[in-house]
């Protein structure tokens, strides 16, 4: 580390380039918070890889003041897997569109998860292709109209935080580019944690789907629409803190707070060991659902949903190496190459 | 008992995948191998499917060659035939040389596996069935009589007839057991009783050929004139797997091998997988994209990074290919290739990927290509192949095939202070760094690792400034980044070994060029011709992309060029549109290399 | 429909060829079943695709007296669906192993179930590869050693269910090579459901992982390993059916049946429109999560977890055809040429 | 007013992302094109991200070209540059031919504009920036002015200000406002008063140019002598779009297209969705492996399949590619090139994934391959790709490009009993049905339904038997079945049409050859060629796998053979190698056709 360490900054974390996304695209906030979350833990730029796909979002790592690859659709946890396996000093972070991270990519999607690779993933979701102009993505909603889709998206929308969940998330979090506190706070959480940490962010695309989040941003509804998750707190939500999620059986139920008993609310633990939790709040899928047959309107929970920890891919690769070298010695070319049965011409 | 002196001898083992033909076959070979003869295998796994025991589609053979010269090939025609079951025999009675043997366990030929086997009737009974010499030895009930005072369930009784056999071709070709023996004690070291069951079969086998009177003869193979030193044994998987830990380190840096299992190249991420005390890592990824891109991202953290597969494997890396080729990082693709299109004949080999592995991706994405000809060779192209992407700054394809892959040869084990430094120097210089600056002799541009302060950059696909390495869409730029791309990888040829032939220096009639696993096949035949005082030579090319600097040269000293491939010709289709040069194209698309038959009926009409 | 139905029978929907797995080989029992069924079910065998990736059990077409298309590697439902959404009137099954469906095809699996693609979707499960001949999968449990993890598997499986239940399935059940009535139950009512219909057939390798599933499969142990689900009954196992799931919170715990209250012990309801309860079944993953340090240990629940029923992906593709023409009228292909802003040269 | 009459007229419009510059130049071609003279444009995106505002990389470009002969390309240099901001203007200008001029709004040129541009100081005022005639208008201020009594919001009247520089355009060519008014009346039929407001900017322009003492002269544009028809104005991917839903209509089939959006592809789908009442099936799949996947199980079920990508697209397509050969389904895969290697350059235009369409899959898996010429040939070669296909029973790629996507030129719209009859006949004959059999004179094997009685088969992607169509591991077989699916393409040269040469029939000096988008810009220079009196004649080709059967008879017939391509000698590779002939490689790979210049370069050195 460097010797002389003067006090990081955000503007330390950045590349100093252009940023070209358009006016009021909510890709800004994100790239915002990440910088300063980072100059909050001060570790020099130099160990951080900030690893994307192609996409609007996936430009991410160009303003980035660390190191960087805009590598191409799909596969920036691929490469992020090789990136943090072979070294895992360094501090991994995959920026990616919704196309990106769960259409062309999603098969990395389940298997880094699958692996537990300790490193940070957000996903910047617009619900749409941004870079393409304008076709639907797996989380488009169900209906809407896009280029691709002039008659109606015909397929409910994949949820990113479910399908992690699916695949064995242990940490993963839902926030939105219109609340930078919970952003910055979120993603503190997620680089503390060890192992596969989803970052999921609701963003707007203002050009090719403005307003896709309108309700959980508008002052209106908002407080009407999301469900803010604090660690060891009761589920309350709307703007006068009037409703509350209780348990009907199996089923999370939405209540006037006033009509229950305090000590029927479900209490968040983001660090519940058995996943029905995290399930049963994944399972609440807002508004967005329309369509389904099955899916009951709720709010959006937003903050960490789960933060469990399990052995990280990368560390049991070092251990299983070490193991080795403790078990057998060092490597010694010559002796690998006369291993086995050999003979001698002379 | 008369002792006749053979050249060379080709036997083939076959029986049901449960035979233990392989473990013969090897033993056998490395038997033979310690009296210094050459040697070269190449088993023959059923297809994909394992199928009922005892049917033609369940039968696995092993073939090897070994002589008091240099061999090869594992042969053309097998000159003694083990055949365990009826389907084994059967299945290769075909093949036989004109004056081989066969040599079968009696015992098997019961009316059922008579059946299973597709025969009529019983094959041993019909003399017209096969003219040839057979030797008809009731191995199993042998081996059960042998073993009736071990206390050992029957199936492991039975499970030792192959050391029957093999102790029968030990007395044949005047083997010791000794190599043997050393081998089962240390195998069964816990369950000494199977070493002893084994160690008494294999003696009761030798016994029994010197008793009785079937075998007129024995037959003593001289060892060969071979280089001295120590060898061993190795597949063609086993070599590139060692070849690539061993780039790793005379480089000096860690290997990284992201890699998705598929026949038949996963035997190199297997091997690689054993060797973790060199600090390597493997990831067996969840498809070949992902295989791919985690040796690019390893390979920008500053791996010596590597991906291996077969052809349907290296279609789907086309995309990544790219990747590597826009960010000029060092990496290196094992393609083992085998029968194609499509799913094809996973099991056959072919050498069909080579246009693929010139061409397969979008854009103008060059990139170095190299084969490697036999399976030894395999551990010298996959050094070379590090070489290139380590000093370049490249992806480079190595090509080797099923038929190299999982064939075995006499490795002559190099000093490790003989083979190539590869070192690498990391860039950690801060002043001046400029992402795309190049080393103007090698084009090169500089590694910097992740991690090291000063030197932070950012990179990825979108075409770049040919200096600072940020992203440009300027057209005079991208001209220039698409030519200097090229000229990196034809520069090559300045730093790559010159076409060798072998056969006329100054030219002749016929050159025969060839690449890839055909090199042994193409070698006998033309060492025959030689002998016959025809003027046939051969040329074999290591380097795909660039060519050797002197190919054209070569190729004009000869009356008419052959060139010989396991394909439609696809080297030819390279070598003429570079060199604007009549050729005669010679293909085989069977699942094997030529002849020397095959050889023969175009290049005699030649000459 | 041929004029004279005779009886269909089992050899019906079988194509003849040689059977060429091992001598053992749990998939046999599901080429059995899956013929048994075809002939309950009596719809004539060329209504039926049989479709297929690579692998030792995606040879399944090939014994099928039906169309079959044994294609690549891991793209079995990608192809299903051209085929199933350009043809509805199909019946269309796939056929895959634990590699083929999660590991490479991993993406289409989920996207297909995202879809709801309406189709029956057979994954053979044996936690390892077979016809490559001894490589983990993602199925395979951690620390499982095998050709290429000889020091241990080093992440924990992915479990097909719990994946296919974040990715949105609405009908999943499991089963297993060794309970033939239960697959054909399960086959049947995978059938009958209009939507994706995911089975995951745990099977036995009897070369590569002979015994992975011993501890549900041997008479001695399988009653305290299994849970077998009945819709509408209590969750009871155990050989003395002396074993009784409740919910604790959340989450689900075993009990001794005596300790507790029958009304306290959960009901399954495989219709239940809320996916709590089918998300709880999939969490609990028995014993094969050695390893884990979040996972307690289940009996592994088999039979339909869930049986739910919403818009097919074809259906409303063939919707938006049908309206399309009614709105439009029928295509004409000289005015879709015309159409346009177009000028005369005379 | 004097009117100068003109041949051909180049104009490029140019205007921040948000001034509706594809727009406006669109209604000014479609107007041109009412008064019958031909035309050719091409629009010119920001590259792929959204720029601020007033940015250089935010300007958006659109091209045409109109004339009284056939133009072939949007033209080299612009006659007339619209700029209606100080970035505009920088973008653009060093592009303006010699004595072209400039139209700006004067109102945009505030200092924050002009800083935003990076511009030092005002370029109007420094007469040295550039020494072109430049007509500096109010626009914006005219624009407001022009609506003062319309009650809309003032950012409302501002968007109108591109209609007053149409206004002056039309005025300055003689084209009449009519068939735009009648535009914006529908466009707007909701809102009339845009409508109106629009309509009254655009007389305004007119009424400013003509009253304004600016313009000496008119120009005037006569009609082409195009062929009798209805034309419309189409761009190459609506075109590839309609050709597919034409020739599955010819086929008598239903079409499917499984596609995934990638620039610059995508529109293909966005076209194709739009037709669902031709009973036309589409989806948007995951990634584009699914995307070709789909087609292939669509294909497999009777329908006319296809699927669109570019460069990249194409590369994670080779697997699936192969199996679509080894299991002979048709299939029409149209690759829109663009700059590469790896995500390359997105927005530019490049022929450089010949190769790749070629070769790009594990082992032999030969393809047709066929590229459009022009906009509007693009219909025409996706029928020719359906024909092939259905009639082979084979994939068939279709190579079109960005700048003939992008591009449009007018289109004579064909009579549909005129098009080729493509009826398909599947196969529901239920005796002696074998899945491989082959019809002798296509070599095509037969289509079945699956749903249709009594012929139930299984397919796949391993070797299968050359008749039954059964997995088969004979060697023999395999050799067979590999050179038969050669021969099934190769034979396609028996049914295309011979290579035409524009220029000197019985032979020259110098033939260039060339093939896709190209093809505008080698005409028009080769035309001057030949006007000038000089031996240069030009051959395009459309069929690039087969070759027209004459190519080599063609090329024999001149001294030198130029192939010219945007790359780096693609096409001339497979030239040379399939004809061993010396050919004259012209390069370029600044992601867009030759000028004439770049053609004469290296033409004149050889005349
Ligand atoms: C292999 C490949 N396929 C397709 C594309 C085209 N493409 C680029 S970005 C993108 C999707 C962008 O959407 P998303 O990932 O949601 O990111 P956003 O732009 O919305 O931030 C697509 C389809 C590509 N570059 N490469
Ligand atoms: C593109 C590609 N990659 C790899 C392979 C090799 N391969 C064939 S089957 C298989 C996995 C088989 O395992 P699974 O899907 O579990 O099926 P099982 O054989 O166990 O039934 C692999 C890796 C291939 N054929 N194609
Ligand atoms: S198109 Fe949408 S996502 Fe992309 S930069 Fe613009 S606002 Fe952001
Ligand atoms: S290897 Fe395993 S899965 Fe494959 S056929 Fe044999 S027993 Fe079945
Ligand atoms: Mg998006
Ligand atoms: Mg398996």
């Amino acid at each position: 580390m460097s010797e002389k360490l003067h006090t990081l900054t955000k503007k330390d974390y950045s590349s100093g380039s252009d940023v070209k996304w358009c006016a009021g695209c909510g890709d800004f906030a994100v790239l915002t918070q990440v910088q300063k979350v980072l100059a909050e833990i001060g570790r020099p730029p130099e160990e951080y890889a900030f690893i994307s796909g192609i996409g609007c979002s996936s430009r991410f790592p160009y303003y980035m003041g660390t190191y960087g690859y805009h590598t191409i659709h799909g596969r920036a946890l691929a490469v992020a897997t090789g990136t943090k396996t072979f070294n895992p000093d360094l501090s991994v972070w995959v920026a990616m569109g919704d196309g990106d991270s769960i259409s062309i990519g999603g098969n990395h999607f389940i298997h880094t998860i699958r692996k537990n690779l300790d490193i940070v993933c957000i996903v910047i979701d617009n619900q749409i292709y941004g870079l393409t102009k304008g076709q639907f993505s797996p989380t488009s909603i169900k209906g809407q109209v896009t280029k691709t889709s002039p008659s109606g998206k015909r397929s409910l929308p994949m949820d990113p935080v479910a399908l992690a969940l699916g695949a064995g998330v242990n940490f993963v979090a839902r926030t939105i580019d219109r609340r930078p506190k919970q952003l910055a706070e979120v993603l503190h959480k997620a680089y503390e944690h060890k192992g596969f940490s989803l970052v999921h962010v609701l963003q707007n695309c203002i050009i090719f789907n403005n307003g896709a989040h309108d309700d959980i941003t508008n002052k209106e509804t908002r407080d009407e629409h999301s469900l803010i998750l604090v660690d060891g707190e009761p589920m309350i939500f709307g703007k006068n803190k009037d409703k509350a999620i209780v348990l009907e059986g199996l089923n999370p139920k939405v209540v006037n707070r006033n009509f229950v008993d305090e000590s029927q609310i479900l209490i968040h633990h983001e660090r519940a060991k058995e996943p029905g939790l995290a399930l049963l709040l994944a399972s609440m899928r807002a508004g967005k659902f329309a369509g389904s047959k099955t899916v009951e309107k709720f709010p959006i929970p937003m903050g960490v949903l789960r933060n469990v920890e399990e052995e990280t891919y990368d560390s049991i690769t070092t251990e299983q190496v070490e193991k080795s070298i403790a078990l057998k010695g060092k490597g010694d070319l010559q002796s690998m190459l006369n291993s086995g049965d050999t003979w001698e011409i002379n | 008992m008369n002792q006749v002196a053979k050249d060379h001898v080709v036997i083939r083992f076959a029986g049901d995948s449960g035979d233990g033909m392989q473990l013969t076959g090897s033993q056998f070979t490395n038997s033979s191998a310690l009296t210094g003869t050459d040697i070269v295998t190449l088993p023959d796994y059923p297809s994909e499917i394992r199928a009922p025991a005892g049917t033609i589609d369940g039968v696995s053979g092993f073939q090897m060659q070994f002589g008091s010269q240099k061999v090869n090939t594992p042969g053309d025609y097998p000159d003694a035939l083990v055949a365990m079951n009826p389907a084994a025999l059967k299945a290769n009675i075909q093949d036989l040389a004109r004056d081989g043997y066969v040599l079968l366990d009696i015992d098997a030929f019961t009316e059922r596996n008579i059946d299973k086997a597709g025969y009529v009737e019983n094959p041993i009974s019909r003399k017209s069935l096969f003219d040839k010499k057979a030797y008809s030895i009731p191995i199993t009930s042998q081996t059960l009589e042998a073993l009736k005072d071990f206390d050992i369930p029957k199936k492991a009784k039975e499970r030792c007839k192959n050391f029957f056999t093999l102790g029968i071709l030990f007395w044949i070709y005047d083997l010791s057991s000794d190599f043997n023996i050393k081998w089962l004690k240390k195998k069964f070291a816990k369950k000494p009783i199977i070493a002893e069951a084994n160690i008494k079969v294999l003696k009761e086998g030798m016994i029994y050929a010197q008793n009785s009177s079937m075998f007129q003869a024995q037959y003593k193979i001289h060892s060969a004139p071979l280089e001295k030193g120590t060898y061993r044994n190795v597949s063609g998987n086993q070599a590139t797997g060692l070849g690539l830990v061993t780039a790793a380190e005379r480089a000096g840096l860690k290997l990284f091998l992201g890699s998705y299992p598929i026949t038949p190249a996963t035997e190199i991420l297997q091997e690689i997988t054993r060797h973790k005390n060199f600090g390597t890592k493997t990831t067996q990824s969840e498809d070949e994209i992902g295989g791919i891109c985690s040796a690019i991202g390893a390979s920008w953290a500053g791996a010596f990074a590597c991906t291996t597969t077969s052809g349907p494997g290296l279609a789907l890396k086309s995309e990544a290919l790219g990747l590597a080729v826009i960010t000029e990082l060092p990496l290196v693709i094992v393609n083992v290739q085998r029968g194609g299109p499509s799913t094809g004949l996973p099991t056959k080999t072919e050498q069909a990927d080579l246009l693929q592995a010139m061409y397969g991706r979008n854009g103008e994405a060059p990139m170095p290509v190299i084969a490697a000809k036999s399976p030894a060779d395999c551990f010298h192209q996959a050094i070379e192949a590090g070489r290139i992407a380590l000093k370049y700054m490249t992806p480079v394809i190595l090509l080797t095939d099923g038929y190299l892959g999982n064939g075995s040869e006499a490795f002559k084990i190099p000093k490790v202070n003989d083979l190539p430094d590869l070192t690498v120097k990391f860039r950690t210089d801060k002043d001046n760094y400029q992402a795309y600056a190049r080393n103007p002799e090698t084009l090169a541009r500089e590694w910097v690792k992740p991690g090291t302060p000063g030197l932070m950059n950012r990179v990825g696909g979108l075409e770049k400034d040919f200096l600072t390495g940020a992203v440009s869409h300027d057209p005079k730029n991208h001209d220039k980044m698409v030519r200097i791309r090229q000229e990196k990888v034809d520069n090559i040829a300045n730093d790559i070994q010159d076409l060798e032939v072998f056969g006329d220096q100054e030219g002749g009639e016929v050159l025969v060029i060839g690449w890839g696993s055909t090199y042994g096949s193409i070698r006998n035949k033309v060492q025959k011709y030689r002998e016959e005082g025809k003027s046939v030579s051969h040329a074999h090319i290591t380097h795909i992309n660039p060519f050797p600097k002197n190919t054209l040269e070569v190729m004009k000293k000869f009356k008419k060029v052959v060139i010989a491939e396991m394909n439609l010709g696809q080297l030819d289709k390279l070598i003429r549109a570079k060199y604007i040069i009549e050729t005669i194209s010679l293909n085989k698309i069977q699942g094997k290399p030529f002849t020397e038959n095959e050889i023969a009926e175009v290049v005699d009409e030649l000459l």
